[in-house]
């Protein structure tokens, strides 16, 4: 068994409004110092196989397929083995 | 004898160390409880009693109230005690609607707290085999200078967007009104309109002995368990703790059952259909039941279940959102999974009605409840409460209006009036609401009353929700009239009869002799105008408790309103249309 | 000319659509549920608004892996008329149909409003019924209608004048360029975040809407 | 200068409804290994201030105050120094 430990994130070149919004939010609580927020996605996802190699072939396939767009989107993941 | 789970506390712990009353049963209902089983509950059976005779789910507090409500009339074809009302519209066709709040979960979780208000309220239409075709909202916030009330604001309407947004049925109309008196319990109350045609109305009822008992929709988790009794305390630092009382809401989920459920009632395959809405399975399969004069036997393995090791409490507890109870004949059951199959739910037979009068749930196995069904539903108690005249009420009638004007200046007044977030515009709140989706809305928000035609007639329904609790707090009577006469007023603007009513009953604590008066007087003059009226309250929702440290909401009763428009060439809406028109007083 | 309305599990729009093409052109029309894979007997496809599987991970993504949606590329591909309304036309970008995303609104709420667009260019069959330059009213309603592409790509649009629709004034979403349709390059598939559906008898509040479909029906019956 | 990388879950008990449709759509495109989905957001925080203890303060408490509705939630986080 692996838990493949996704991170979705938008691309440096795209505009992200939610961050921009929590980033003032943060700043109208008094949190002044903070200078940037960037907002992704991280999804947990569970394999049923024994094999690392397996799990990382299938991660980079529905990474790639399905859980990023790469129109605005990077992706980027670890694996860990459960017991 | 019935089983106990070894992991929970003994019947004897349960008396000796009076656990009842965590779940909000009071001495002498537990001893009643026993009195109905001759023998001590289980566990299991005390979380039933007390989810079936808390005050959301058997009015105990306000029964003998509200029996002085006009329910009756010539049009309705339901009154209280189903999901919603029915009243005919003529040609075959009718509108069911209803009120109800969702006020205490929206205090903890603004945003899921509100979604699933909406949801819930659009399980109780649709379970009536009718169509949603509308929803409004009515919401009392703090003043807004507060930043927790401003969270709470934006989070309660993005909530109420997301569910309704999602799901594809039109936020028409609503209110919203800010006040002190609500700054530590915002009110989050919604109403869902739907169309049917009569030979397709719904019951919850359960008949038929041997029929099937089938479970559709999202899987039971632990979420929501005791909701219903939640619903019926005051706020304090200890809700914080009751935490897990809040549920997340699955409009997507909603929508594929809300489709599943119109195409079973189509093809006219079912007995009865419920909501598992507060007190989830408990309230849904006694209420058929009893409403049958049935027994019920119930298998919990059978119950798609999200989390493992779940207790039969909790089960049968459990207030997970998007879940529907069928009673269907056994011959009907292929085709009932066909269409769940189709619309990617689960389903599941998880019991059958059975002779006699018994209530008897099984896990792997074991009887772990066995209860005579009445006693969970007729034999609720009732209180009848004390009442007494507030002194601020004596105090106030005392002041003259005008002398309180004395040495202000109207410039200024009027000036601070139309700085109030009151009277400004409330596009901020409406356009975040898909007002449009269905193609039906003849009027948008921002005129008195909402119209939305019915496809394939010349009619149209136009729909208000109002209530002004200053007015009421002052004079309760009066201000419950008020109340169903601005809603008419509002409905008649349109252009459309009135037909009938769905109310709210926000209240503080009913044990509170002030607020129970509040409560008996404002229902007199509701009662009242709706007599005069001739628009019944053919259902609705009672909010008590609604109170947080010592303070207690305005009472504010919400009246929501129903007309019917017989021509869409009526409609009519508040603005001035052109140059030269003529404008006319009416009235007194 | 047949058309057919896709019906994704969490669809809303797909009646209204199905009204819309009754109601404006009588032409014979009706949904396809998102598991048939025979689109052959339709001659325009419309992809409706709504959200579909809830519109969870991203808008669209999970809806273009239904099985209707390779008939609905292959059918592009044939010359077919396609149209995707706001949440199809989520799904068309995510599909690969039509260059770009949709990224949530900049201002982060759900917006239902009517704004006015300015039809860029009349000589589509989407739009041959409008004047270039026309200024019309067709309601907005979604989360997630702030549309974004690179600089190259948005040069190509507007090089081979894919931008039909733009916001006139007001940009209620943020999209580049106040870009609020577009179609491909081959130019028979659009997409937009207006609904025209919701804006085609005067009650509604505006009929602008209804020209879309009519031009469909003109540009398919000349050719 | 630290990055504050914020992972904010919704608690195990919650339901997540995007995680289930995520997984159903994992398991129409085959990859039937997948045994559960769920998914969370990611913050990443840049917060203008040398010191390691003033950062991490900082984070614990716009964290509790605004990043994560604990009814529902859970975060957790971790700090880099950047330079
Ligand atoms: N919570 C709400 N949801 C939807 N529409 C709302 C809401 N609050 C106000 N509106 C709409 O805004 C308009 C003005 O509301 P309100 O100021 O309460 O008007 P009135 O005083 O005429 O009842 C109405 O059309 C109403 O339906």
């Amino acid at each position: 068994m692996y838990k493949a430990i996704i991170t979705v994130t938008l691309k440096e070149s795209v505009l992200d409004p939610q961050g921009v919004a929590v980033k003032g939010s943060l700043h109208s609580l008094g949190f002044t110092t903070v200078q940037d927020v960037r907002i992704g996605k991280q999804l947990e996802v569970t394999i049923d196989t024994a094999e690392r190699e397996q799990a990382q072939q299938q991660t980079e396939e529905f990474c790639q397929k399905l859980l990023a767009n790469p129109v605005i989107e990077n992706y980027r993941y670890q694996l860990e083995e459960m017991n | 004898m019935v089983y106990s789970l070894p992991t929970e506390p003994s019947p004897e712990q349960v008396r000796e160390q009076s656990l009842y009353r965590e779940m909000g049963l009071a001495d002498d209902e537990y001893e009643q409880i026993i009195g109905h089983l001759g023998r001590l509950p289980n566990w299991t059976e005390v979380g039933v009693y007390s989810v079936m005779w808390s005050e959301h789910c058997s009015y105990k507090n306000s029964k003998p109230l509200l029996r002085k409500f006009p329910t009756e009339g010539p049009r309705v074809l339901q009154g209280p005690g189903e999901g919603a009302g029915v009243i005919d519209i003529g040609d075959g066709q009718a509108v069911v609607f209803k009120i109800e709040s969702h006020n205490h979960p929206s205090a903890v979780e603004p945003f899921q707290g509100a979604a699933t208000g909406v949801g819930g309220i659009i399980r109780d239409v649709f379970s009536m085999g009718a169509r949603p075709v509308a929803l409004l909202n009515s919401l009392r916030f703090g003043s807004l200078d507060n930043n927790r009330v401003k969270y709470l604001f934006e989070h309660v309407v993005a909530g109420i967007a997301h569910y309704g947004n999602c799901i594809g049925i039109p936020t028409v109309g609503g209110e919203v009104v800010f006040d002190q008196s609500y700054e530590g319990n915002p009110l989050v109350n919604a109403m869902c309109v739907g169309l049917l045609s009569h030979d397709q109305l719904q019951k919850g009822i359960a008949s038929g002995v041997g029929n099937l008992v089938v479970y559709v929709g999202a899987s039971t988790g632990r979420d929501g368990i005791h909701g219903a009794t939640f619903a019926s305390v005051e706020l304090s630092e200890e809700s914080e703790e009751k935490r897990s009382a809040v549920q997340v809401g699955d409009p997507f989920m909603e929508k594929l059952l809300l489709e599943a459920c119109m195409e079973m009632v189509e093809q006219e395959l079912l007995v009865g259909i419920q909501d598992m809405g507060a007190a989830g399975l408990t309230c849904s399969s006694a209420e058929m039941a009893a409403k049958g004069t049935c027994g019920m036997e119930l298998n919990l393995d059978r119950v798609p279940q999200r989390e493992t090791n779940m207790s039969p409490y909790e089960i049968m507890l459990s207030e997970s959102q998007e879940r529907m109870l069928l009673v269907i004949e056994e011959q009907n059951l292929a085709r009932i999974e066909a269409i769940c199959k189709k619309w990617g739910l689960q389903s599941a037979v998880i019991g059958q009605v059975t002779k006699g009068d018994r209530y008897q749930v099984y896990q792997k196995g074991e009887c772990v409840a066995d209860i005579p069904v009445m006693t969970l539903v007729d034999d609720a108690p009732i209180y009848h409460r004390e009442e007494k005249i507030p002194a601020y009420y004596t105090e106030m009638k005392e002041i003259n209006d005008t002398d309180q004007l004395e040495g202000h200046n109207p410039e200024s007044l009027f000036e601070q009036l139309i700085q109030s977030p009151n009277l400004a515009s409330k596009r901020w709140v409406y356009q975040q609401y898909d007002h449009m989706v269905g193609t039906s809305t003849a009027v948008l928000p921002g005129s008195d009353a909402a119209v939305v035609v019915v496809r394939g007639t010349d009619k149209a329904l136009a729909m208000s929700t109002d209530g002004n609790s200053r007015y009421v707090y002052l004079n309760p009577e009066q201000g419950g009239r008020i109340a169903v006469a601005e809603a008419a007023r509002n409905v008649v603007c349109a252009g459309a009869e009135p037909l009938g009513v769905t109310d709210c009953l926000n209240f503080g604590s009913p044990e509170n002799p002030d607020i129970y008066w509040q409560l008996s007087k404002a229902i007199d003059g509701m009662s009242a105008a709706c007599h005069t009226l001739k628009t019944p309250i053919v259902g609705g929702n009672v909010s008590l408790y609604n109170e947080s440290g010592d303070q207690a909401i305005y009472p504010t009763p919400v009246v929501g309103m129903v007309g019917l428009i017989e021509q869409r060439a009526h409609i009519t809406t508040q603005t001035w249309k052109g140059a030269g028109e003529q404008i006319y007083l009416l009235g007194e | 000319m047949r058309f057919a309305v896709a019906t994704f599990p969490g669809s809303n729009c797909d009646l209204d659509c199905v009204h819309a093409v009754e109601d404006v052109l009588g032409a014979p029309v009706s949904t396809v549920w998102h598991q048939q894979t025979d689109l052959d007997e339709f001659d325009a496809i419309i992809l409706p608004g709504g959200f579909s599987y809830g519109d969870y991970l991203r808008t669209g993504a999970l809806a273009r892996f239904s099985p209707v949606m390779e008939s609905v590329v292959a059918a592009a591909k044939q010359g077919k008329l396609v149209i995707g309304i706001c949440n199809g036309f989520q799904i068309l970008c995510e599909v690969g149909l039509l260059p770009g995303a949709l990224m949530a609104n900049d201002h982060l709420q759900f917006r239902c409003a009517t704004p006015e667009l300015v039809v860029e260019n009349a000589d589509t069959p989407f739009t041959q019924d409008y004047q270039s330059g026309e200024q019309i009213q067709i309601p907005i309603a979604h989360g997630e209608g702030n549309y974004y592409c690179d600089e190259q790509t948005l040069q190509e649009l507007e090089e081979n004048r894919q931008i039909l629709f733009r916001y006139n004034s007001e940009n209620p979403n943020g999209s580049t360029a106040g870009i609020a349709g577009i179609i491909n390059r081959a130019g028979n598939v659009l997409g937009m975040m207006p609904h025209p559906e919701r804006a085609i008898v005067d009650w509604m509040g505006s009929a602008d809407g209804a020209k879309i479909f009519t031009s469909m029906l003109r540009n398919w019956e000349e050719r």
